[in-house]
């Protein structure tokens, strides 16, 4: 069974959707979810594990070799991206299912599992396919469950929001179609390594058909992981979402869309072409800069909490970017570092968020202030991840920032230094006025008395918080990944 | 040659045909016009495959006709449902 | 023989055509809806069997023969009723025909 | 010479509705409109010789997507406001987007030349193989259903997660009206609709499971089938009413019928992988590898009609139930 | 009239639909024309991939015994999937719509974006 591996990890969760919307129950719903998440994290450690030593698995099915049919390839970029979102998903799905209590009507219990599974399997999907149409196939599962999953917020602005990241999300959808499109008309091949075998000689030529192919999926993927000049959707998706979803995708989704940009940018075109033909670091680095200090600023002004956090996304995937844009190893390490990293402070933060809607029914800064004395576990656990997206040493904040700096050195472009700890800074800004409210205001009189929140709620996000020092102390093993992945990208391996 | 012609002929009427479409000026003109526009693109596809010698594809003008016929009466029933509501029709 | 045949196909082809045409002018040219309807649908019978019928002679006695007698049925039957339920629902809601020169004006000027 | 001109003249059409669509102002118009430029695009896939596709466009196209957005008229009003501001911004940016597309075709090989690397690659296997590897001439299936098979898949989960998003947002009214509504008195009953329309269903059902299982051979399969079946009880439920259509089908009995189809499919997949081959390979479910493929696109056909059948369905029940009766309780 | 012309004249028409549904989706203000935009805008991308897949001269990618050449039946099974993608967003869309009609009362975007500023007003008083 282990050759069947890579198809596992997507078919098992793709296929239980329809049996608990089957089964009709509630309970049994979130119980399947839970077992095929762990189940999920342990094929995908399993695999992280087969290609760590640089080898590479692949899976073709309908047994067609690969440009006649679709196969998946497996090496240490897919591996880490499936860690990171079945990772989130085993911590987060056991969460679920008291944080929707109170969100989420009875009724669609089920509904909810039904579509958190076909997200997952989307995201999963896109994060190990090697082919570029089933690439866009995988986009649209796990986008339009997502639509699904912030419709179900609680304010009629999940309505709205929903509404507005489903247009700007079929547009993204629309314009990879265009650009993979373009590929293929060029090409004749949907394959994505096939793609990059065949590209070269149209990237020679500077043809203008690839260059426009080029722009139009940058922008399409730009759409969907939130990119500054486009991230509209994200705030108000992220703000008004429950609870759950908005830490679900937090911690994935966006991550996953890098993912899908890391990989047409290096595999599909090539670093060279990527860097030297069409000259995207003039374009992220600027973007990238921007993103971060102006929705850092953003964020300050926030009301409520899981807006400030989604502005904070904005910014953090910035830094993403910027990573990118400096074209070099330490800038893709950090990069692709950050990914991992982001996912689990965001992770943390949103679970937190979650708790606090739990037990206070708002997420705003009223309900917030006071909470140190009530909440203790869980503000503690606001902190030790506040820290981590500040930053801060022995956190894993602190191992993504350190490559950034280090990478903008190597390029020569040191202010870029500057902009970095500037953005920090406005982080502690931002994570200090929840500290300072919590801990330092007495709790308003005319505010119901709260209890600590459930010990399983705090258990699961204090896994995540564990993580965020573990990897922050001894960073070799994701730092080892990412260092191998981005050598791996710039060599233009396939 | 003479598919072709035929072809072209029925391409003006159903060019005709949406003109009314555009123009209106009530809106069961427009279904009339849009009517007329679905069953003359049937008779268009059924010499369309004659004119490029492979006739064994008329399934789809038969599907064309069943659309089409279900899109007016589908129009009709809402036009006279938002018009019973008070809502009022064009 | 066959020529015959093409030269069959080939009038009905035309006289076909040649209804649909007029139909199309009636559905521009006539001041008002019933009057449009009454251009376009009566021609469209016809226009269609004559249509069909040229390209039966085309086809001979095969498969296809019978999907094009199909679609002249299936069109045969739903038009007229598509056009009646049309017309009744226009009638219904109260669209103003076309009477005199006088009437039409204010017809036109209370609908549009 | 006579198909250039075809060619031309159909997207001059096509282009002018859609000028149409976006400068009227009446919801309903456009709506009508919209139908006229899916048929006419679907008539420009029959000409560019993608019949299936059109097949599709047409039923997709102009059957269920306007049918959904006159019934969501219905509860949001048909006339559309002028907008504010001005539309400057966004005129930017469409220019720019054409722009760049615009500049990407000027290398763009030409149109329907045999030379294009996209004739050149990956393709002339399926035409030249698929009649042999499959087994069944129609290469669009063979293509759909055995070498991009996991795509379909993926297709068929997209249907079904539009169905859990549209039950999720407004769910499907179940509750009876107490009085039948074609027997009331301001509406008037429609008995030659009726009748006809009694008369007419057999025949469409029939020509769904033709469609069905003659998609091997011509146009059509599971997906085109499916949206048919669906549009006889959709035609029936707009000449009677909602409730005759939940008792001729009730939601209760298509909503697991809905997920069945897509683990049809899926278990179709588990199954060649317990017999060794992997996911979705068929020509492990025969000792002969054709006759293998032909049962596999058979059973994974058939998932795929069930869904979408079922899918339309109660997509459109809750579109008109939200429609006639409210809310869901 | 040579053929390189109609190459160019489809392309050019799938342009032109794209920035006419491009530019209903951004420009109007009634969620029902957006997404009827959205169609359009679809479409007109399925309309690119259909034009690059025919050839000359070639016909349906049906096997028949008389028949030489197909046109490449590939990008027809691609823009099957994407028409399926295309109608389910449509469907989710226009739930969306009615759900926030039954909220807001309007479908106008301009109206819900001002009525959210007003009651962010109101919070703030609190």
């Amino acid at each position: 069974m282990t050759e069947h591996l890579p198809a596992l990890q997507v078919i098992i969760p793709l296929l239980l959707a329809p049996v608990v919307f089957l089964f009709n129950h509630a309970r049994l719903a979130w119980i399947l979810s839970v077992l095929v998440s762990w189940v999920g994290l342990l094929i995908s450690l399993s695999l992280l594990f087969a290609v760590n030593d640089g080898e590479v698995i692949r899976y073709e099915f309908g047994g067609w070799e690969a440009p006649y049919g679709i196969a998946y390839k497996v090496d240490r970029l897919n591996a880490l991206v499936l860690l990171i979102v079945s990772a989130m998903a085993a911590v987060i799905f056991p969460f679920s299912w008291q944080a929707i209590q109170k969100e989420i009507p009875p009724s669609l219990h089920v509904i909810f599992y039904t579509a958190l599974l076909l997200c997952l399997s989307g995201l999963l999907g896109m994060a190990i396919t090697g082919d570029a149409f089933n690439l866009f196939v995988f986009i649209e599962i796990s986008s339009l469950s997502t639509y699904t999953l912030i419709s179900l917020g609680k304010d009629r602005r999940a309505l709205t929001a929903a509404f507005q990241y489903l247009i700007m999300g079929t547009i993204g959808g629309t314009f990879i179609l265009i650009g993979v499109g373009l590929l293929y008309i060029l090409t004749g091949t949907l394959n994505m390594a096939d793609l990059a075998l065949r590209i070269g000689e149209y990237e020679a030529q500077e043809s203008r058909t690839l260059q426009a192919a080029f722009a139009f999926l940058v922008v399409g993927i730009g759409l969907k992981l939130a990119m500054f000049p486009l991230h509209l959707w994200l705030p108000g998706a992220y703000a008004n979402a429950p609870s759950v979803v908005s830490a679900f995708l937090a911690a994935t989704a966006t991550k996953v869309a890098v993912y899908a940009l890391l990989r047409f940018l290096f595999t599909v075109f090539g670093a060279d072409y990527t860097y030297d033909g069409m000259h995207i670091d003039y374009l992220f680095i600027p973007l990238a800069l921007i993103s971060i200090l102006f929705a850092s600023i953003v964020a300050i002004f926030q009301r409520g909490l899981k807006r400030m956090l989604a502005y904070s996304s904005v910014a953090q995937i910035g830094y993403m970017l910027l990573g990118i844009g400096l074209a070099n190893e330490s800038g893709l390490t950090a990069a692709t570092l950050h990914l991992f990293n982001h996912a689990l402070m965001k992770g943390a933060l949103f679970l937190v968020v979650a708790m606090i809607f739990f037990r206070t029914g708002g997420t705003s800064m009223r309900y917030i202030t006071g909470l140190g004395k009530e909440m203790p576990w869980t503000m503690a656990a606001f902190v030790v991840a506040g820290l981590s997206l500040i930053g801060v040493p022995l956190t894993v904040g602190f191992i993504s920032k350190w490559y950034l700096i280090l990478a903008s050195i190597e390029r020569g472009w040191w202010p870029i230094t500057i902009v970095v700890l500037i953005g920090s800074l406005i982080a502690v800004v931002y994570i200090w006025r929840v500290v300072e409210a919590a801990y330092f205001k007495p709790r308003p009189e005319n505010m119901p008395p709260v209890k600590e929140a459930p010990a399983g709620m705090l258990i699961l996000t204090w896994i995540l918080v564990a993580a965020n020092i573990y990897f922050g102390v001894n960073a070799s093993f994701t730092a080892g990944i990412a260092g191998a992945v981005a050598a791996e990208l710039l060599g233009g391996g396939v | 040659m003479m598919f072709g012609f035929s072809c072209l002929a029925l391409l003006v009427v159903m060019g005709v045909a949406l003109v009314r479409a555009f123009a209106g000026p009530s809106v069961y003109d427009r279904i009339l016009a849009v009517n007329m526009f679905g069953t003359k693109t049937v008779l268009f596809l059924a010499v369309f495959g004659f004119f490029t010698g492979r006739p064994d594809f008329l399934d789809i003008a038969l599907v064309y006709a069943l659309i089409n016929f279900i899109g007016v009466i589908a129009v009709l029933r809402f036009v006279e449902s938002v018009t019973h509501t008070g809502t009022g029709a064009d | 023989m066959a020529l015959i045949v093409d030269a069959l196909s080939w009038a009905l082809l035309i006289a076909g055509v040649v209804l649909g045409i007029t139909g199309a002018i009636g559905t521009i040219r006539f001041p008002d809806f019933y009057t449009r309807v009454h251009a376009s649908s009566v021609t469209d019978t016809l226009c269609a069997l004559c249509i069909i019928a040229g390209l039966i002679l085309q086809a001979g006695f095969t498969l296809v023969t019978v999907k094009l007698v199909f679609i002249l049925l299936f069109l045969w039957y739903t038009s007229p009723v598509a056009t009646h339920a049309l017309v009744r629902a226009a009638h219904h809601m109260g669209l103003p025909p076309y009477l005199s020169n006088n009437a039409s004006a204010d017809a036109q000027k209370g609908k549009s | 010479m006579i198909e250039s001109l075809i060619n031309i003249i159909l997207f001059t059409m096509l282009a002018a509705t859609s000028l149409a669509v976006v400068r009227l102002h009446n919801l309903f118009a456009i709506t009508m409109l919209f139908g006229v430029y899916s048929l006419l695009s679907a008539v420009i896939f029959v000409e560019l010789d993608a019949v299936d596709v059109a097949f599709t466009e047409a039923a997709v196209g102009a059957g269920i997507s306007t049918m959904l957005i006159l019934s969501t008229l219905v509860i949001t009003g048909h006339h559309e406001k002028n907008p504010k501001h001005g539309p400057w911004l966004p005129l930017v940016v469409v220019i720019l987007t054409g722009a760049v597309l615009a500049w990407g075709t000027l290398d763009m090989p030409l149109f329907g030349s045999l030379d294009n690397p996209i004739h050149q690659h990956v393709a002339p296997r399926y035409i030249q193989d698929s009649p042999e590897e499959i087994g069944i001439p129609n290469m669009v299936t063979s293509v759909l259903a055995s070498y991009r098979g996991y795509d379909t898949m993926g297709e068929v989960v997209v249907v079904f997660a539009a169905l859990i998003g549209v039950l999720a947002l407004i769910g499907i009214n179940e509750k009876k009206c107490a009085k039948r509504q074609y027997s009331s008195d301001e509406r008037p009953p429609r008995p030659v609709l009726q009748v006809m329309s009694k008369l007419l269903i057999p025949y469409i059902m029939l020509f769904a499971l033709y469609v069905q299982f003659h998609g091997d051979f011509g146009p059509g399969g599971g997906f085109q089938a499916g949206v048919i079946f669906a549009a006889a009880i959709i035609l029936y439920t707009l000449t009677f009413s909602l409730d005759d259509a939940f008792d001729l089908i009730s939601p209760r009995v298509l909503r697991p019928l809905a997920a069945i189809g897509v683990l049809i499919y899926g278990g179709t997949g588990i199954v060649t992988m317990l017999l060794g081959g992997t996911f979705l390979n068929y020509s492990v479910l025969a000792g002969d590898p054709k006759s293998g493929q032909h049962y596999g696109i058979l059973a994974i056909e058939f998932g795929v009609g069930l869904t979408v059948a079922t899918v339309m369905m109660l997509i459109f029940y809750a579109f008109v139930s939200r429609g006639e009766k409210g809310k869901v309780e | 009239m040579n053929i390189d012309f109609v190459g160019l004249y489809n392309y050019w028409v799938v342009i032109f639909l794209m920035m006419v549904g491009f530019y209903t989706v951004i420009a109007y203000d009634n969620l029902v024309k957006k997404v009827v935009g959205l169609n359009i805008f679809q479409t007109a991308v399925f309309m690119m991939y259909i034009s690059a897949s025919k050839v000359d001269g070639g016909s349906v990618p049906i096997y028949s015994e008389s028949i030489e050449l197909y046109s490449n039946p590939l990008p027809h099974v691609l823009i099957l999937t994407a028409i399926v993608v295309g109608v389910a967003i449509t469907a989710l869309a226009l739930a969306l719509i009615i759900r926030i009609k039954e909220a807001y009362g309007t479908i106008n975007e301009d109206d819900i974006i001002r009525m959210d500023l007003e009651e962010d007003a109101r919070r703030d008083k609190l």
